[in-house]
């Protein structure tokens, strides 16, 4: 079981879902009406690093967090 | 005698700094300047962001995701340190009204190239990939300020 | 209300500034900070030069050529104000040890991308063509620093 | 009558010399010791105003100011 948290303006409750790789974490996010049209422009990051590997493992207990386009400053 | 580089890696102290609300400016510029004023740097150089009054807003107001911000920002010590430079920064959470600031980073360099052209990198990749959101304040409303933002580095993965 | 542009034109003082040994350079920043606090620029970039332990130098100390430096700096301020900004500046006269600070200069803009280009181009014009000399000071002596000094613009019309 | 004056690190005394244009100054000065190897290196104000143009005609009582090389900051 991984846990998926949605930061920032993204108001989505944390979901947890199983998942071998950020690819499978992909496919379900896809189908989830609230999330799908955040992602083309969404970064991702498995336990607080930045990721853009697809192909990543994932293992039970980790955290995957979606990061909405930012403006600091 | 002067304190050696190698010395001073030993004396890094974090220096990425989060306020909630609108930072005390003069202080922070104050910090910072007795911070290194044995340090010998010969260059120093804030950028000072202040939220300027359009659009009606009576404030912008932002979330931080911490982790990944301490990540980008260690990232940018360790390159800063490999020009012989330093980087500090100070950022507000929450609400920051009209004319207030918001932002202050710095670089601090013994050479003014190097710190001219560290100040204008790392401010362009702080608004480009620091986990930051900005909301307009207007009738008590947060308006996500979408039109405004940058996808990170990375961004889209996970579409189809 | 905002102040509009034309009435800040009318409202520009003099922004250039030279004092007598080091600069205090903390109440300098403040007093620019809160000259702008209404005027509703989202950028304050400036740049603090301080005086490097290098070579053995107890200080370093300055002439300035006062005319020459306010038409140099007023064109300045009209080249600022084509691009919506703001420069402002000041120096030591005489000697400044060190460790202490003997130039601040700052941008004003309302954006950030005029304000970081605007700094750079103001201070590598000032290190070129601004009417101030440098000399190294050591036990007691006052040594130009002829190696570190550059030719202004238009140098040598008189040569042979 | 003209004024020249030698700014910042250069050891000399104000001058006064007769002169129509700044080819002429530039002549005279060629021709003091202490002044000449300073030469290729200074720029020139007429009036506290800086110029390149070594045609530019001179009046009585103009002030001509000899700058060598510069370094604030």
């Amino acid at each position: 079981m991984i846990k998926v948290e949605f930061l920032g303006p993204m108001a989505q409750e944390i979901i947890e879902l199983e998942a071998q790789t950020l690819a499978d974490v992909a496919t379900q996010l896809q189908n989830i009406e609230s999330v799908a049209p955040w992602l083309d422009k969404c970064a991702v990051a498995v336990n607080d690093e930045m990721t853009a590997n697809l192909g990543m493992a994932l293992k039970d207990g980790d955290r995957v967090s979606i990061l909405p386009p930012v403006c600091g400053g | 005698m002067e304190i050696e580089f190698p010395f001073y890696l030993l004396c890094v102290v974090d220096s990425l700094e989060l306020y909630e609300g609108p930072l005390a400016i003069e202080s922070i510029f104050s910090k910072w300047l007795h911070e290194e004023a044995e340090s010998n740097y010969g260059a120093y150089i804030p950028f000072v962001g202040t939220i300027r009054a359009e659009d009606e807003i009576d404030a912008l107001s932002f979330d931080i995701y911490e982790p990944v911000l301490q990540k980008w920002f260690d990232d940018w010590e360790e390159k800063a340190a490999k020009r012989g430079a330093k980087v500090k920064m100070a950022h507000a959470i929450g609400d920051v009204p009209v004319h207030a600031s918001s932002y202050i980073s710095a670089v601090f360099s013994p050479r003014r190239r190097v710190a001219l052209e560290l100040i204008d990198e790392f401010v362009e990749d702080f608004k480009a990939n620091a986990p930051i959101w900005k909301y307009d304040v207007k009738d008590g409303k947060r308006v996500y300020a979408a039109d405004r933002s940058t996808p990170m580095v990375g961004s889209g993965i996970l579409s189809k």
